[in-house]
């Protein structure tokens, strides 16, 4: 596990890249749509943080945290947003298509669910290659009513996969409440399905997220195959821009606000001796330096060429 | 008449279909309390109830397969996929089940899958796809591609109320396009393509948001001395080949604008039927403008490089006038 | 339920339609291909017997045995699978596509699950209009595997909606083991992902079959919902014509073969003194009739109009 | 040289390829023990072993795209779709993510989709279509249509060796047809169209089973004293738009044969650069001989008069030949 101070950076870097975020496309800076993961960073950066160099994570439409958490360029996911060649797709992808292979990154995409199956390749992969590696594949509940969800676990189920399926369940697929979209919607309970371990975990404590994963990465590397975590969390954000959020209340949104992930592992901090004002203003400075930087970065950058924006769609 | 966006001539056609006809249920992701991510369907749970606006799982494959099934037992269910780059999800029970299903077993399956098409919103390769070209080679579905709030409303009417298959491309640049509309909302028929305006030396044939493209052409055209003539197609589905070959055989040129990649799309097989049926009247090689052969980019300076505009018509224009005079 | 003498007949008719189906591709009468239900016969007449006139049932690629239990005429199926005009078609479905829309049967289908979605529907609009109808959908072990599968009977759950799934667990998809292929091959224990009872009975059996669609189908009509049923059966025949069951023994075959379903079920007549040789020989001989019938009425059965063949793609 | 099935050839190449290289992998639906619905894959599971020939639950959307996955590890999958019509379910992986990988990510994908298509073995409406054109609409795909034993081994060989997801169509009726193929089985490039006779009257182009019918055709013609120029197209990604452009140059008239349905099939593309590139070439529209706009039916009567065959193709040469003379 990384030290605590590094921990509590990349949930502060996260919350402020996507405050920045959620900001510049308020003020019309950035165009598009984004979806953004407040209240959801200590899933990310406890999964991540369980993974060794070569695993490789597979996100989602909501997935610049799962990025930072990963280890991601906040300059290159900035510059990307802003459409510039630096970005991580060079602007072909925008806000819902980065990936950073030299980091295990291989992409959140935008389509809901679609990570899953390709999360399953990597993983017949390395076992066929005998890697010590594991992929994990973050998605939603919403997902979890996909159907290639339902084939994406059987096969891993069925063969042993070392796959790791991390759902942060957040209780809304967009304006849907899980209740209102899958029948049993405790997620984990459907890992019976597929003769894999089901566990639910609270997605807002870094460290619980952690020890899931980090056990379920010991089982599948062990060749005991998947496991399926379920991370109950919640977005404080809308589910993207401009959503009014009127399919639930300000009360619920406030008593998760009283359970923010960064608060959280404050407290967890404190409670281990852990914690200083110092390291705090460091922390949080560092994070805005480093986030403004990422703003600065991208505005210098160049926009795409044109001249080459046929090139590319084959090797 | 009043003057309306096409979201709320959309709605307002959905409302008066659900008014008119209980059999009338809508289907898709989101589209209760939140209206649809568009707002398309926005008030119409308040106003039908969750018995006939019908939020959905994320499971595009099997509710609009479920539709098929309600559309069996005698339902007019109309689905709502969010983008159509999802419809890749559902093309086995449209192509397999929903086009098969009269000509295989002799019945009725009147289906509308409504869904938003295309870029210039900055969505991303993912968000920002055309495919209707697809269904054009999928035999047993009509499509509509409407261009305006009145058609978006009519056309939307007309689809409702057919025993066929219909699938329903709305443009997300249309969206927010306001436009007059007839207060009884008239259903449109499908098959009858649109003049748009009067040419004489080219004619222009688009559909969707293309149409605002072709349309601000011709008028830049003209001022050039070039008297453009803009047909909206309106449905692809029944084509509508004789106002087509018509407008070609006054004009002899034929330029077909379309919004989707280049490879494949509806614009050949436009070319194709023109080409075989007025040959001889052609004087220059039909042209076709459209995206090159690229995932759509999601920054906004390529996404406008790469889809096709007014700019790019009336060069491509100008081009084809000269080249071939 | 219906007579017995019924049933045995319906259970014959199916045994004899699809030997002498099989018999004419051996010979090279019939073309293109085929998948018969000889040894499942039982699941589908019990399910079938316990259903409303206005119940809907949805098949499957091997649905000749589904049509008959639910009273489909012999001669139009065997005039389908001639290709000719008084088919339940016209010739253009063919052995995977035939439905009689009279009879409530909404149609075979060559989409290996594809059915569960349309049944789903079905139900929807019964549920809406308040019209006391269930839809039943066959399907087999291997479409237990399709995201269709994990969508449609989640929906189900979700809604509460009066559709019985039947899965008939013949233990292999065309050559692959149900075990091979499903992570958790007991198909109803997939139930609980979906808030649905699974009950597993003996497919053999046509008592326990129509006891458990009885059950479930009140179930549903009392509206709470679906039922996922699962019965153990096997196909003596191939997976489809040409199919040298490379993928199992004979001794396999040969111990089903001691369960099939028609003796099964004499056994049990038997055993409620309900059965003659009498019964047997007019059963059989009726049977045979009737498909030497389906045979003469489908060879005598002129083409289809070529002039015809573009009309009717459209309403 | 020696002489094999379709099948057969296609085998060999399987079984070179993965001897060659370890990342060679097989998944599909009963390619194991069973060999695959066609034989295809037959022998190769003791060849190789279950670790590198996987059978697959029947889950076409999540194994094409677990592929993907495997793919960007390293690996070089080869998926077999049992048939061309279930690719339906499997639109997704290969639309939003193979063919965007490339261009969005820069990430190599060296994916093969084998999937035998097309009709005339009187398999009905759901086990006999031809959607190789929708995917010429989806950039980042290559597509291989090979149409003889020995194309079909060195197109393989090629797409299993090329960094692009490649769409791989083997028509059913091809399967059981023998012909020469060198021991070596040379791999063949993408984007040659193959001359198969030469002629100065009329240029054919076809691709897959078609080939076939138009080489029949063009005999027959002969025959008759109309000399018919027969392309292979070979690949419609990338597509040999030089060699048809330099045929019809010399012909004057084309007749593009394909078993797709009409409406927006590979023919209106080919057509539209052929009619693009060499318009003042030509002395006659394109003309498109294709399966009219039905689902295929079942019935062997029917199924013969809907899908192009030689007669037609013989039918049609001589009615284009005497109206555009
Ligand atoms: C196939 C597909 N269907 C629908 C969408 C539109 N969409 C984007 S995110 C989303 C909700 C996803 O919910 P969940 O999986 O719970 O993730 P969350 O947004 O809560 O993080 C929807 C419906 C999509 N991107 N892809
Ligand atoms: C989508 C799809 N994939 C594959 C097939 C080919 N196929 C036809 S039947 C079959 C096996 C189905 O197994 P199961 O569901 O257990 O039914 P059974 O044949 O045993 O009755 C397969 C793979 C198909 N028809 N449709
Ligand atoms: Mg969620
Ligand atoms: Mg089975």
């Amino acid at each position: 596990m990384r030290s605590r101070r590094e921990l509590y950076l990349r949930l502060w870097l996260i919350r402020l890249f996507e405050q920045k975020v959620e900001n510049l496309f308020a003020k019309g800076v950035l165009h598009g749509t984004t979806h953004t993961a407040i209240g959801q960073e200590a899933a990310a950066v406890g999964a991540c943080s369980a993974l060794g160099p070569r695993d490789v994570v597979l996100s989602t439409h909501r997935g610049h945290g799962h990025l930072i958490a990963r280890g991601g360029d906040p300059c290159r996911m900035m510059a990307e947003l802003f459409g510039r060649e630096t970005g991580y797709s060079r602007g072909r992808g925008g806000s819902q298509m980065m990936a950073d292979p030299s980091i295990g990154f291989w992409g959140s995409n935008g389509i809901t669910g679609g990570g899953l199956p390709i999360a399953v390749g990597a993983a017949l992969a390395f076992r066929l290659r005998k890697e010590r590696r594991v992929a994990l594949c973050f998605f939603g509940d919403g997902a979890a009513n996909q159907g290639m969800f339902h084939e994406s676990l059987n096969m891993a189920g069925l063969w042993k996969l070392p796959v790791l399926f991390l759902c942060e369940n957040n209780g809304y697929a967009m304006s849907t409440p899980t209740a209102a979209a899958s029948a049993v919607p405790a997620i984990a309970v459907k890992a019976a399905a597929y003769g894999m371990p089901g566990v639910t975990v609270d997605g807002n404590d870094l460290f619980a997220v952690f020890r899931a994963v980090s056990e379920a990465r010991r089982r599948a590397l062990r060749g005991e195959g998947p496991t399926l975590i379920e991370c109950r969390t919640y977005r404080l954000s809308g589910h993207s821009r401009g959503d009014p959020r009127s399919y639930r209340t300000r009360a619920e949104e406030a008593a998760w606000r009283r359970r923010d992930p960064l608060r959280r592992f404050r407290a967890e901090l404190k409670r281990q001796g852990e914690w200083d004002e110092a390291t705090e203003r460091a922390v949080r400075r560092e994070a805005a330096r480093r986030i403004a930087e990422a703003i600065r970065y991208a505005r210098r950058s160049p926009f795409p060429d044109h001249e080459a924006m046929e090139k590319g769609v084959f090797a | 008449m009043k003057t309306l966006t096409t979201v709320e001539a959309l709605r307002a056609a959905l409302w008066h279909e659900m008014r008119r006809d209980r059999r009338v249920i809508l289907l898709g992701e989101d589209i209760g309390v939140y209206g649809g991510a568009f707002g398309v369907t926005r008030g119409l749970l308040d106003e039908f109830g969750p018995e006939r606006v019908i939020n959905t799982p994320i499971s595009e494959m099997s509710f609009t397969g479920a539709a098929i099934g309600a559309a069996l037992a005698g339902l007019r269910p109309v689905v709502e996929i969010m983008f159509m780059d999802f419809i890749t999800l559902a093309m086995d029970p449209l192509v397999n089940w929903a086009a098969k299903l009269r000509y295989v077993y002799d019945r009725a399956c009147p289906l509308v899958v409504r869904t938003p098409a295309g870029g210039g919103r900055g969505y991303g390769p993912t968000h920002s796809q055309c495919f209707e070209s697809w269904f054009f080679h999928v035999p047993g579905l009509w499509i509509a591609v409407p261009s305006t709030p009145a058609d978006a409303a009519g056309l939307l009417r007309t689809a409702i109320r057919t025993e066929n298959p219909v699938l329903f491309v709305e443009h997300k640049r249309l969206y927010g396009r306001k436009g007059g509309v007839s207060d009884r909302l008239p259903p449109v028929p499908f098959g009858s393509a649109r003049i748009v305006r009067k040419g004489k030396d080219l004619t222009l044939a688009a559909w969707s948001w293309m149409v605002a493209e072709a349309e601000e052409a011709a008028q830049r055209l003209a001022e050039e001395g070039i008297e453009a003539e803009v047909l909206d197609l309106r449905t692809l589905v029944p084509l509508d080949l004789e106002r087509l070959a018509e407008s070609v055989r006054r004009t002899h040129r034929l330029m077909i604008v379309e919004e989707g990649v280049r490879s494949g799309g509806a614009a050949a097989e436009v070319a194709a039927r023109v080409g075989e049926s007025v040959f001889e009247y052609l004087d220059a090689p039909i042209q076709r403008v459209t995206t090159p052969e690229i995932p759509i980019p999601a920054s906004p300076s390529l996404e406008r490089a790469a889809i096709p505009n007014s700019e790019r018509i009336v060069r491509e224009a100008f081009r084809l006038m000269r080249e071939f005079s």
